[in-house]
């Protein structure tokens, strides 16, 4: 028996053919909704001031979440990997628990939190003046609040995988710890880190119920475009679908780019 | 919106007013200069869970009773006032004649929609089939009770269900071509009670009531009118 | 308190024990000879401060470096030291040239110079084509030329070669061993060299140590060595030499 | 300077600050919802009837739909990252969607492609009497759509990080390629598999917006723990938060079992 | 049509190319020997089925195992080799003796005897007490003897050793060579390896293959080559020998 160079044996088939469902099980709803909205109606909608308010708005708070959780959620997943601490496998389930939380409820918990009534909203108002609630800061909380964890499970996974050798290697060479973080075990990582910040900041984007709950629902400052969808989901319903279109369309041109440059020609 | 303004109004509303008071916020504003009044449309049980945790609004209206009561239990709240009153309708979508009335819903295989029984439209609908002595026969059909009113109407207007129980102000213009509407004859005393309230913790108490004041006025009844709301 | 080096080792890893004492004066260049399992990786490994001692010390031109008995414990980094591993652990995700330049570079010397340097040291190795490459495009003896280079370009006190030259053909290894010579020679630095070629070790150093299953079972000259071997091992390595 | 054995230096101290104040974040609201409820709420829900049904329906579903991930997604993540095909691009893209989607309108495209009157609603209904809207199969459906692309996404990242050459050493050994998968990849990939099954799993379990969209919210087949939270959110937040606790200890049991089966003292 | 191994070889690879071919009696077994980056380890490869072909053919025992103008191409499992690499590749996740174990598993052999075998092969190299250990456990030295029992257990029709024995120490490669010896002499194996050291290659090989720059430069006996060595190189590692 012979193979041709590309030609798959039966593991490719078996393998193809499952993958092959996969993607039709995720296209066929996706192309459900392009067959039920009219192209014009999608022009429509993304010329209408408040759709690229909204839409401007999902870009910046779903961005600064993705941030912020690079900020915090790279320290923690490298602690929880490497640096072991007492409480550390509390700490580490604490951190999937905002993923199972129903998002309307993760929006009360911060209310709980950081509401003017919450365990922090009487410091933080009489002492900074600083009033969370149904501010666009609220909304970055709420996004970074949900989508945080996914970068810090997918990261702390590839750590735990990693081969310490390498850092030990460059400890040797006299790179300080930030320094073998920077440049030794992020690069080593990059498909998962990439993969991690993907999973966040889509998950960000999409956010709908903890922002509500938690940042209101106030056009220009939170109505970002999930909420503008539930919003014309009320009253539209294909007003509703040609957004979410306009929300997909963006969120695909940003992994594009975002995977064009860490994996070139990937 | 527009330039800064000086003073923010915050008004927190059940999402079925959104038409309505929409479409007052520019008559307001340029009654009062230099104010811009900031709507957070959302379910009123949402908007409540808000106001309960001490989140910064000046007015409140609400859905129903039931959600107000829930806001006022935080004594926050001024006395209420219903400012306006819906009706229930039987919607079923437009392709599909079978459903005559009321006694229709109880017939055996039809899939039928409500909100849930702690929703207000869905609390109203059981009241109403109870009335109408169907209560029985009717929610042994029922596939699915909804966490509000929009996903009943969407349920019926793409044809996954048969038939759904809704506010007459929810067949919009938009879908008037999906839907068709069958009166829910013999229930007409279940009726739909919106209410209003300025918070009593509001950083601008004159402009919280003034607001109130609008909506509860004829400027307020002409809106509602306007987009099938019945008065009070 | 000698200028020179004291390692008084002990250390456990899963089954495996290591306990030796050995005192190596300044500018001194030793081969660790022994067979396979023996603990001399394990030994650099300790020097280097990759494993923890469980009792003794290492004592760096009267600095100490570790000593668990006083929790003092400096942190590789600290150490000022080179070492070239068994495995080479070169960074797949560099070029050859930016391995080799990574030392500097942690260092505080400039990307241009660095590599301007490491590209010198790969040029010295007689590997300096491979500059562009990452790790995985290297054969065997190239990636081992990096690895040494890597260990070598910051001009360590304590400088660790893990086998260095096992995978060089004739010619890069008579290169490379004469490049060593002449380092070792112009440095002040303490080199140990693990290697179980005997033509190697005797190349390259003073003396030779013979690690055989944990303990230091013989330290001498070739000459004295060949003389009067202790163990069977001895005699037979030095044979081939 | 000397530094004693597990004493910080400073990398460490930066890392354990922003680590700290991770964790502080992700702790405050959970503290925040305990203060709230008194045991004895969660207890009485605990006990309730209609709570032991929803939160098996819970299980059942959210486990079904990370096997469902698993069947579909690991084929479809490892034909991404190793098995070249046209249209590549194309179908990683189509796989991050469902995360960006808001879930509701995920919901409407399920149902767009699988209702009644969906693509596939008549040849479903017509050609083998399925009808799936309303049922439990809808659920797991809605879940394992919403959560699919976390496995997806989170194993096909690691998979691109690992050095192919021990693929190709178990060729030689006259393995075929899915024993290479199973003996040799994944196990390569273990603590990434684990994070992305984690994501998955506990997506699926705080799956909300899809489900009710496609599946409805009837007691005992497609109400799971998340929709009688948002029932109890009308009535009664404080039972609503209980109900929240109780999902939030039963997937921290869960998630502690899966880490401490897949790292023994992890 | 031979009974042999007949391979024309031409492989690309970033800038490097290896452009050579040869014919392989039945039970033949032939060093490669060659400079550093001269391609022996991309010929292990090539032969393997890891690099696809360029232009040429590979034929064993009559059976086309590659020929790109016909595109022909078995995969490295349809090829009945073994192969020790030589960076080992031995699989993190598995114990030494379930890595050896791994190919008679692939092949259906019940576990129990799988690893029976494996242990037996493992204690035939000397390093019967790391059965149980991780590779990230082992010895240089151990991790090499482990390699070579996993390509040897599965009595490959082609043994490709990409320098088997560079790791070991005087008894463990002199072990490893009488073994590998007794069992060329046994089975009738075509067995290629590589190595740079000229003095195993003469012990193990009836024949000596030369590769230099991609380029078979000499073909022979060592004492053939010897005689008339026909680049500097030949005359250098034959001088060694
Ligand atoms: N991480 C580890 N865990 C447990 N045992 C280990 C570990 N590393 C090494 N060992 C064991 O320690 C012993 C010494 O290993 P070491 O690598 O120091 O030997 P070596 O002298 O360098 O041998 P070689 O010449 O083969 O490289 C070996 O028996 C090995 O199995
Ligand atoms: N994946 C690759 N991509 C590009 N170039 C490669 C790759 N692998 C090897 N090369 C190049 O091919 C040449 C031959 O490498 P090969 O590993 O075959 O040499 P070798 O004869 O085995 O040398 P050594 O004795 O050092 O192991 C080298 O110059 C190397 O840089
Ligand atoms: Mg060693
Ligand atoms: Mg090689």
């Amino acid at each position: 028996m012979s193979l041709k160079p590309g030609r798959p044996g039966h593991a490719n088939l078996a393998i193809g053919l499952l993958a092959g469902a996969a993607v039709v099980f995720f296209a066929l709803p996706l192309v459900g909704l392009l067959v039920r909205v009219a192209p014009a109606e999608v022009w429509r909608q993304l010329t209408a001031p408040a759709v690229q308010t909204a839409l401007r708005l999902s870009l910046t708070v779903s961005l600064t979440a993705a941030g912020l959780s690079l900020l915090l959620g790279l320290p923690l997943a490298y602690a929880l990997a490497r640096l072991p601490f007492p409480g550390r496998g509390l700490a580490r389930a604490l951190v999937t628990l905002p993923m199972v939380l129903p998002p309307v409820v993760g929006g009360t918990a911060l209310l709980a939190a950081f509401g003017r009534r919450g365990l922090l909203g009487g410091p933080l108002e009489h002492g900074l003046g600083v009033i969370l609630p149904y501010t666009t800061g609220a909304a970055v909380l709420a996004a970074t609040f949900v989508a945080a964890p996914f970068l810090v499970i997918t990261v702390e996974g590839a750590l735990r995988g990693l081969d310490p050798r390498l850092e030990q290697a460059a400890a040797t060479l006299g790179a300080s710890r930030l320094r073998i973080v920077a440049t030794v075990v992020l690069p080593a990582i990059r498909p998962s880190l990439v993969a991690g910040l993907a999973l966040c900041w889509a998950r960000a984007l999409g956010e709908f119920g903890a922002t509500i709950t938690f940042a209101g629902n106030l056009q220009g400052r939170t109505q970002t475009m999930p909420l503008a969808v539930y919003e014309a989901l009320h009253t539209s319903p294909d007003g509703a679908v040609a957004l979410s279109l306009i929300l997909l369309a963006v969120s695909l041109a940003l992994l594009a780019a975002l995977r064009g440059h860490f994996f070139k020609g990937g | 919106s527009g330039a800064p303004a000086e003073r923010v109004v915050h008004v927190a509303a059940a999402m079925s007013l959104k038409e309505a008071f929409t479409d007052l916020e520019a008559g307001f504003e340029a009654q009062h200069p230099g104010v811009d009044v900031v709507f957070n449309f959302a379910g009123s049980q949402t908007l409540a869970a808000q106001i309960v945790a001490g989140a910064p609004a000046d007015v409140f209206a609400s859905a129903d009773r039931a959600q107000m009561e829930r806001a006022a239990a935080s004594s926050r709240m001024q006395p209420a006032r219903v400012f306006a009153r819906n009706k229930l309708v039987i919607v079923t979508p437009a392709n599909d004649p079978s459903i005559q009335g009321p006694a229709d819903l109880s017939r055996a295989g039809l899939r039928l929609i409500l909100a849930g029984e702690t929703v207000p439209v869905g609390a109203y609908a059981r009241e109403a089939l109870n009335r109408l002595g169907v209560r029985e026969a009717a929610l042994a059909n029922v596939v699915s009770n909804e966490e509000n009113v929009r996903g009943v109407v969407g349920k019926v207007a793409t044809g996954e269900a048969d038939a759904g129980i809704v506010y007459a102000t929810d067949v919009t213009a938009e879908l008037a071509d999906k839907l068709r509407t069958v009166t829910l004859a013999g229930a007409d005393d279940v009726v739909p009670a919106y209410e209003i309230a300025a918070l009593a913790d509001s950083r601008q108490p004159e402009l919280a009531a003034a607001f109130v004041d609008l909506v509860a006025g004829p400027a307020g009844a002409a809106a509602l009118g306007k987009r099938g709301f019945l008065p009070p | 308190m000698t200028a020179g080096l004291v390692a008084d080792i002990a250390v456990r890893r899963g089954g495996f024990a290591l306990e030796l004492q050995f005192a190596l004066a300044p500018g001194a260049t030793v081969a660790v000879l022994g067979p396979n399992g023996a603990g001399k990786s394990t030994l650099v490994e300790a020097l280097a401060g990759l494993v923890p001692l469980a009792r003794g010390e290492v004592v760096l031109a009267g600095r100490t470096l570790e000593r668990p008995a006083a929790r003092v414990r400096l942190s590789p980094q600290e150490r000022g030291l080179g070492v070239m591993f068994q495995g080479y652990c070169l960074f797949g995700h560099l070029s050859a040239r930016d391995n080799v330049a990574y030392g500097p570079r942690a260092r505080g010397v400039a990307r241009a110079r660095a590599r301007a340097e490491a590209q010198a040291w790969l040029e010295r190795l007689g590997v300096g084509e491979v500059g562009d490459l990452r790790p995985a495009a290297l054969s065997g003896g190239q990636a081992q030329r990096v690895a040494l280079a890597r260990a070598m370009i910051c001009r360590p006190a304590l400088l660790l070669l893990d086998e260095p030259l096992a995978a060089l053909d004739v010619s890069a290894r008579a290169q490379a061993r004469r490049l060593l010579a002449g380092w070792l020679a112009e440095a002040a630095a303490i080199c140990v060299i693990v290697s179980h070629d005997v033509r190697d070790a005797i190349a390259l150093a003073d003396e030779l140590l013979v690690v055989e299953a944990g303990r230091l079972t013989a330290r001498g000259t070739a000459d004295e060595l060949r003389a009067r071997p202790p163990t069977d091992y001895v005699a037979a390595v030095l044979g081939e030499g």
